[in-house]
């Protein structure tokens, strides 16, 4: 009898098994890096977006000129030494109008993908994690949100609350909120049968404790790229309303503003409508570089 | 079957409900007062008054929801405040633009997705594959307003191959359909190639090697088969997307549809116009989706919808 | 009774190459297969005994690198065969079953025609031919009223009724060597006895070969006649099923059939192997049980053994049957008389 | 050899019943149920084991989810010391929870991912006891030695450790609180025959170490028997057979057991042994079969068994309890 529980005791040791002692959630942070920064694709990704942050964080220094100063002598004037991009119909500067509407685009961006996934993380947990008549009624109110088309309920806001960046970012934010709330409902409901979250419950955990420190930390990964995907999303539908004119109003160097006054020169002065698209382009190229690094570098399965 | 049919049909009159519902008390969130918008600037506040009650307005808001349903089912949606025209009447000369537009930008995305999704994922880490996903990557991306104007510089101004604008002549819908099918197109690519690559790694797909079947078959006959079934759902997602991007490509081209309509509507503060046009589409696209749903069916018996 | 060898598996080799990593899923692999025999590999998680199965299929994935000195299934090369010709040795002459009957049919198909597939491929045969031959195939595995069955969906069918539908497939073709990866193992014990039943049935009606790979002792005695036992890429033991039982050789064998609770005995305490498998990209030095015998001397540590032939027939990778052993000084002075390897077979 | 004479009974279920509605038709009503556990009555004595087998689907682990309240049962009554949990509100259930801890089949599934296990461990303590936390950490370390883990495991996290090590861990969880009942649902049947063999022994050694008692779910009769003291089979939410362990194995009296025993695969070839098959598959738990719900797979089933439906009853000398019309004849 001796003989077997001491057999039972020494059955764990082995050294070799466990890695050195170190900060485990430090560890994870840094693996994910260390996968993002060698995938490629999502390395640019992310060089690119940090030049963004970082043109609309110092905008006043970097800008070569002020970008409303109008300079009518000089205006349409293609890409020169002076003008890197050239100058608009009332000769202000595009590179600078470009560094300074990144100030415009990432700000309505993050607003609006944080408002939407506020609510939408939100719904999804409760819809996800009551299920039944809950679920029910905040899945039908997400399918009414779902059934506008594109940026239709985007546009039906803007028309009653007025054209106006903060309006923007209110309606991209509400058109943000069905795709978070579906994803978090998908990940809560698969969450809510794995074994752990039933431990859990067999301890009589409350459903707050539940939520918040068993399902929520467990389903960031899928949130995290959505969010930085819907980054993309987000800017480019700013910049769609603002095109249409109903975002930011003239004469704020928003991109999609300077793209829909570049229209009217397109045959003589293509620069004026060619560079703030490219922006626009890049950006968003950007976040969804990065946010599909992310999402291979979080996906489980992607781990061999 | 037909139960579910039946059940799924039921389903989308909450939802259009919902739709009529949510249309309806965004308009009753413009500030100021639509009698007096309606009336015109220079009516007395008698004839304010007088249109205040002719309208409704007077009443509390459920009553004046329940008679704009009841109009909306008599097929009544309300006067242009700018063309005094029935709104149905002017929704109806735009819609069949809309329509056409739409459908070949859906041609578009799904026949240039598909094949551009298939090709990739059976080759694989190939350069193809590759270009194939930095072109869909770019597609995803590109602005389409900023796509049709470039579109248009390339090949209207500079080599005039199409026409610049208008409406009429196939050659007249290839630019726009381009323009807005291509983030679909890029969107169901990605997803089909993600999809084929899924299934590829299924057991069922080892079972088929087993038995001594072509990889070509695996391809085309075990793998495409079920790839397709969550390719199906994206492709209904895209049209709604891409309804609400005529919006865009029509305003680019000076394509007299819809959403250009809507647009102008918005901008002229002809709101019955907006509220029509928006419900209309609306439900168009809850239409579409109903048969996206039904066809999934179809193809996949044991998807569990609810 | 020497009848003629199907397959014989000399030094096979499958390892995955990952980073810097390489993961030695099979290592050096050496058995035969005799015609109508069924030869069992045993062997827990992780111990490679399905991946060999898969590698003499040549179905491991890309990253898969197969080699070694030959599998040779009726004196030709597998390895030395091109896709073209694999092709057509799988599913005809060489056929799998495997572990998942929910997941291994395709789901989009009726099962008639994934079971005609095989026939039309191999036999020629056109589309009716094959249809008939499957309803039939349907009936000989004991699916009632088969003309119907054969006209559903796999989610039709409960995971019994697909496994059957799985070996149907697998014997349409008549092959002469069946492969069986775990083919009861998501199965419920009174529907595990159906298939054993059924597939003992039919190996004497088809006379194949059959490999029955699992982790279950009680399967390798139900069905198998001669044994290997695997253990992290390796063999241990081959030897037969009775002896096996009556005899076991290696350490680990001995410490697997200890550790067994059993159903007609009862056992105060269970025997427990120490510790736990070895990485598979990272693998001790010597004998790779070592670590975990109860036997294990210093030459264990620093030599791995060869799979020695004994007199009985049997082999066995293990020192304490060569002459090395006696040599040596025992590690822990004290040999658990229990574990030790009894000699003179 | 543990024999008690006077068995005090620690859990006592009485007609327990579990339906899950199943929706359908056109307006997603109820239209029927899966009768999962069907009036299931039963008794748990202190320190002993219980163990359940049955085949996927019998309802065994829904039997130990509804004890839980991780489901909620339709009727029936579940008394724990003599209190009725189902007639418990949430807030007296957790005061109850301390008594009742579970341990689950997935070692990878099981655990939190992103906490520590120390933190797994003491979670359990933070939500059951008032203990104060540096008191806690201590019994982690303790707790961790007990089932034969090193205390400084404590800061690691469960991806770090084998499958083996990880029920491990899923033990110390359980017995955080000083359980007097623990439900082992499948708990050792993911594992390898020589690490199950771990665990089995670490739960028998602990059982006698800490008086503790164990329900234990699972499907492998091997290990059933290993483990138990009285066993209880199930077959589609029915109880047919309950007894002394040995009398269960060695004089089997339902043929349902019968054939259960006689389907396991046996190493043994001196103790073959002649083997019933049954046909068919298990019928579907939304429409069982009327009778005797074993009646289509009964080798010996007669009109009688179809129409009607036997009650539990003592048969023969030994301890067998039988839910069958002729099992005296048959035995």
């Amino acid at each position: 009898m001796e003989i077997n529980q001491s057999n039972v005791e020494t059955t764990i040791e082995d050294p070799n098994f466990l890695p050195k002692k170190k900060s485990p959630r430090l560890e994870r942070v840094k693996s994910l890096m260390v996968k993002l920064v060698t995938n490629k694709m999502s390395l640019v990704g992310g060089i690119i977006v940090l030049i963004y942050f970082v043109a609309a964080v110092f905008a006043p220094w970097i800008a070569p000129y002020d970008p409303l100063g109008i300079d009518l002598p000089n205006k349409l004037q293609p890409p020169t030494a002076d003008h890197w991009m050239g100058t608009d119909d009332k000769g202000r500067d595009i590179l600078s109008r470009i560094i300074y509407g990144s100030r415009l685009s990432l700000t309505v961006g993050v607003v609006s993908v944080l408002i939407g996934a506020f609510f939408g993380i939100a719904l999804g947990l409760i819809s996800g994690y009551y299920g039944k008549f809950v679920d029910t009624v905040i899945m039908r109110i997400i399918d009414v949100l779902l059934a506008f088309p594109g940026i239709l309920l985007a546009l039906a806001i803007i028309s009653a609350l007025g054209p106006d960046l903060i309006n923007v970012m209110i309606a991209v934010g509400i058109f943000s909120v069905p795709t978070f709330a579906r994803i978090v409902r998908g990940s809560t409901m698969t969450l809510k049968k794995v074994e752990y979250i039933d431990a859990i419950k067999a301890l009589g955990a409350s459903d707050f404790r539940i939520i918040f420190l068993h399902i929520l930390p467990n389903i960031m990964s899928p949130i995290i790229v959505q969010g930085t995907l819907r980054l993309a999303t987000a800017i480019l539908t700013a910049a769609g309303l603002s095109f249409l004119g109903m975002g930011a109003q003239p004469p704020s160097p928003e991109w999609g503003a300077m793209l829909s006054d570049g229209r009217t020169f397109l045959w003589s002065a293509p620069h004026v409508a060619t560079f703030p698209g490219l922006a626009i382009a890049i950006i968003v190229i950007a976040f969804n570089l990065l946010g599909d690094g992310l999402r291979d570098a979080l996906d489980p399965r992607m781990k061999n | 079957m037909f139960i579910f049919i039946v059940r799924r049909v039921l389903q989308t009159i909450p939802v259009l409900i919902g739709v009529s519902l949510v249309v309806f008390l965004i308009m009753q969130m413009v500030p100021g007062d639509p009698a007096v918008l309606l009336a015109g600037e220079s009516a007395t506040e008698e004839q304010v008054n007088q249109l205040r009650s002719q309208l409704g307005l007077d009443q509390p808001l459920y009553i004046q929801y329940f008679d704009y349903i009841k109009n909306v089912i008599q097929g009544d949606l309300g006067t242009s405040i700018r063309s005094n025209r029935p709104v149905l009447d002017e929704i109806l000369v735009r819609l069949p633009v809309t329509i056409e537009l739409a459908f070949w930008s859906i041609v578009v995305t799904v026949v240039l997705g598909l094949l551009a999704g298939v090709i990739s994922a059976t080759k694989q880490r190939s350069l193809t594959d590759v270009s194939i996903m930095v072109a869909a990557l770019i597609g995803v991306s590109l602005p389409n307003f900023w796509l049709g104007l470039m579109l248009i510089l390339y090949f209207s101004v500079q080599f005039q191959i199409f026409p610049v604008s208008g409406w009429g002549t196939f050659a007249h819908i290839v630019l726009p359909a381009l323009t807005l099918g291509t983030s679909g197109a890029a969107i169901v690519a990605r997803m089909t190639r993600s999809s084929m690559l899924e299934v590829i790694r299924q057991d069922y797909i080892r079972t088929a090697k087993a038995k001594g079947v072509k990889q070509r078959y695996i391809v085309y006959k075990h793998a495409l088969k079920n790839a397709l079934v969550p390719v199906i759902t994206v492709v209904g997602l895209q049209f709604g997307a891409l309804l609400g991007g005529t919006v865009l490509t029509e305003s680019v081209f000076a394509i007299n549809g819809l959403g250009r309509m809507i647009v102008d509507a918005i901008r002229m503060r002809d709101l019955p116009l907006v509220q029509g046009s928006i419900l209309v589409v609306s439900a168009l696209f809850v239409l579409v989706n109903l048969i996206v749903d039904i066809s999934y069916k179809f193809v996949d018996k044991k998807v569990d919808l609810n | 009774m020497t009848s003629k060898e199907i397959l014989k598996v000399r030094g096979l080799k499958t390892h995955f190459k990952s980073g810097k990593k390489v993961v030695k899923a099979v290592d050096g692999v050496d058995f035969e297969v005799k015609e109508g025999e069924t030869l069992g590999i045993v062997g827990e998680s992780g111990c490679g005994k399905s991946m060999t199965s898969l590698s003499i299929m040549r179905l491991v994935d890309e990253q898969g690198e197969i080699s070694g000195d030959g599998v040779y299934f009726k004196d030709q090369n597998l390895l030395d065969k091109s896709e073209e010709e694999m092709r057509s040795i799988r599913g005809n002459q060489i056929s799998m079953i495997f572990q998942e009957p929910m997941t291994s049919l395709n789901p989009v198909f009726t099962v008639g025609e994934q079971i005609s597939e095989s026939l039309r491929i191999h036999q020629g045969l056109n589309k009716s031919e094959a249809w008939k031959r499957s309803v039939e195939m349907l009936e000989l595995v004991g699916i009632p009223s088969p003309e119907k069955r054969a006209k559903q969906e796999p989610h039709e069918l409960s995971g019994g009724m697909r496994q059957r539908v799985m070996i149907a497939m697998a014997l349409a073709c008549n092959p002469s060597l069946l492969i069986a990866d775990e083919p009861t193992t998501a199965l419920d014990v009174t529907i595990q006895a159906q298939i054993l039943d059924l597939l003992k049935k039919l190996q004497s009606e088809f006379n194949s070969a059959v490999i029955m790979i699992t982790h279950d002792l009680g399967v390798v005695a139900e069905t198998c006649d001669n044994v290997v036992v695997m253990y992290s890429g390796k063999v241990v033991e081959h030897t037969h099923v009775d002896q096996l039982f009556d005899n076991p050789l290696h350490p680990y064998t001995q410490g697997l059939l200890k550790a067994m609770p059993r159903i007609d005995e009862d056992v105060d305490e269970l025997y427990a192997i120490e510790g736990t498998v070895p990485n598979p990209d990272n693998l001790p030095k010597g004998c790779r049980f070592a670590p975990r015998c109860p036997i294990a001397k210093d030459i264990c540590h620093e030599k791995l053994p060869e799979l020695t032939p004994l007199e009985s027939g049997s082999k066995v990778r293990c020192f304490a049957y060569t002459d090395e052993w006696n040599k040596e000084e025992s590690q822990n002075g004290d040999i658990n008389k229990e574990a030790a390897p009894s000699q003179g077979n | 050899m543990v024999t008690s004479t006077k068995k005090q009974p620690l859990l006592k279920v009485t007609n327990l019943k579990q339906y899950f509605p199943i929706k359908g038709g056109i307006f997603s009503r109820t239209v029927n149920h899966v009768k999962a556990v069907d009036d299931v009555s039963f008794t748990v004595y202190e320190g002993e084991t219980l163990s359940i087998v049955g085949e996927s689907g019998c309802g065994k682990s829904t039997t130990g989810r509804s004890i839980l309240r991780l489901e909620n049962p339709t009727s029936g009554e579940v008394r724990f010391n003599n209190i009725n949990l189902l007639d418990l509100t949430k807030r007296e259930m957790r005061a109850a929870r301390k008594d009742i801890q579970v341990i689950f089949q997935d070692p990878f599934a099981s655990l939190n991912p992103r906490q520590t296990v120390g933190r797994i461990i003491e979670e359990a303590m933070e939500i059951l006891t008032d203990m104060p936390r540096e008191k806690r950490l201590d019994r982690v370390k303790e707790l961790l030695q007990q089932v034969g883990l090193r205390p400084e495991y404590a800061y690691r996290y469960p991806h770090e450790f084998s499958g083996g090590q990880r029920q491990r861990i899923g033990i110390a969880r359980a017995l955080a609180t000083n359980p007097k009942l623990i439900i082992c649902d499948e708990a050792v049947s993911a594992l390898d025959v020589s690490v199950q063999a771990q665990v089995l022994n670490l739960l028998k050694k602990l059982q006698k170490q800490y008086n503790l008692t164990y329900l234990f779910i699972s499907h492998d009769l091997g290990v059933v028997r290993h483990i138990s003291d009285r066993v209880m089979v199930m077959y589609l939410g029915k109880v047919v057979e309950i007894g002394e362990k040995k009398d269960i194995f060695d004089h089997p009296q339902h043929p349902y057991t019968k054939a259960l025993l006689s389907a396991i695969p046996e190493p043994d070839r001196t103790k073959r042994k002649e083997r019933v098959i049954l046909k068919g598959d298990v019928p579907s738990p939304i429409n069982p079969p009327t009778g005797c719900r074993f009646h289509t797979r009964c080798p010996f089933a007669t009109e009688y068994c179809k129409q009607n439906e036997p009650t539990i009853e003592q048969v023969g000398d030994k301890t067998n309890r039988v839910a069958c019309f002729y099992a005296e004849e048959l035995s």
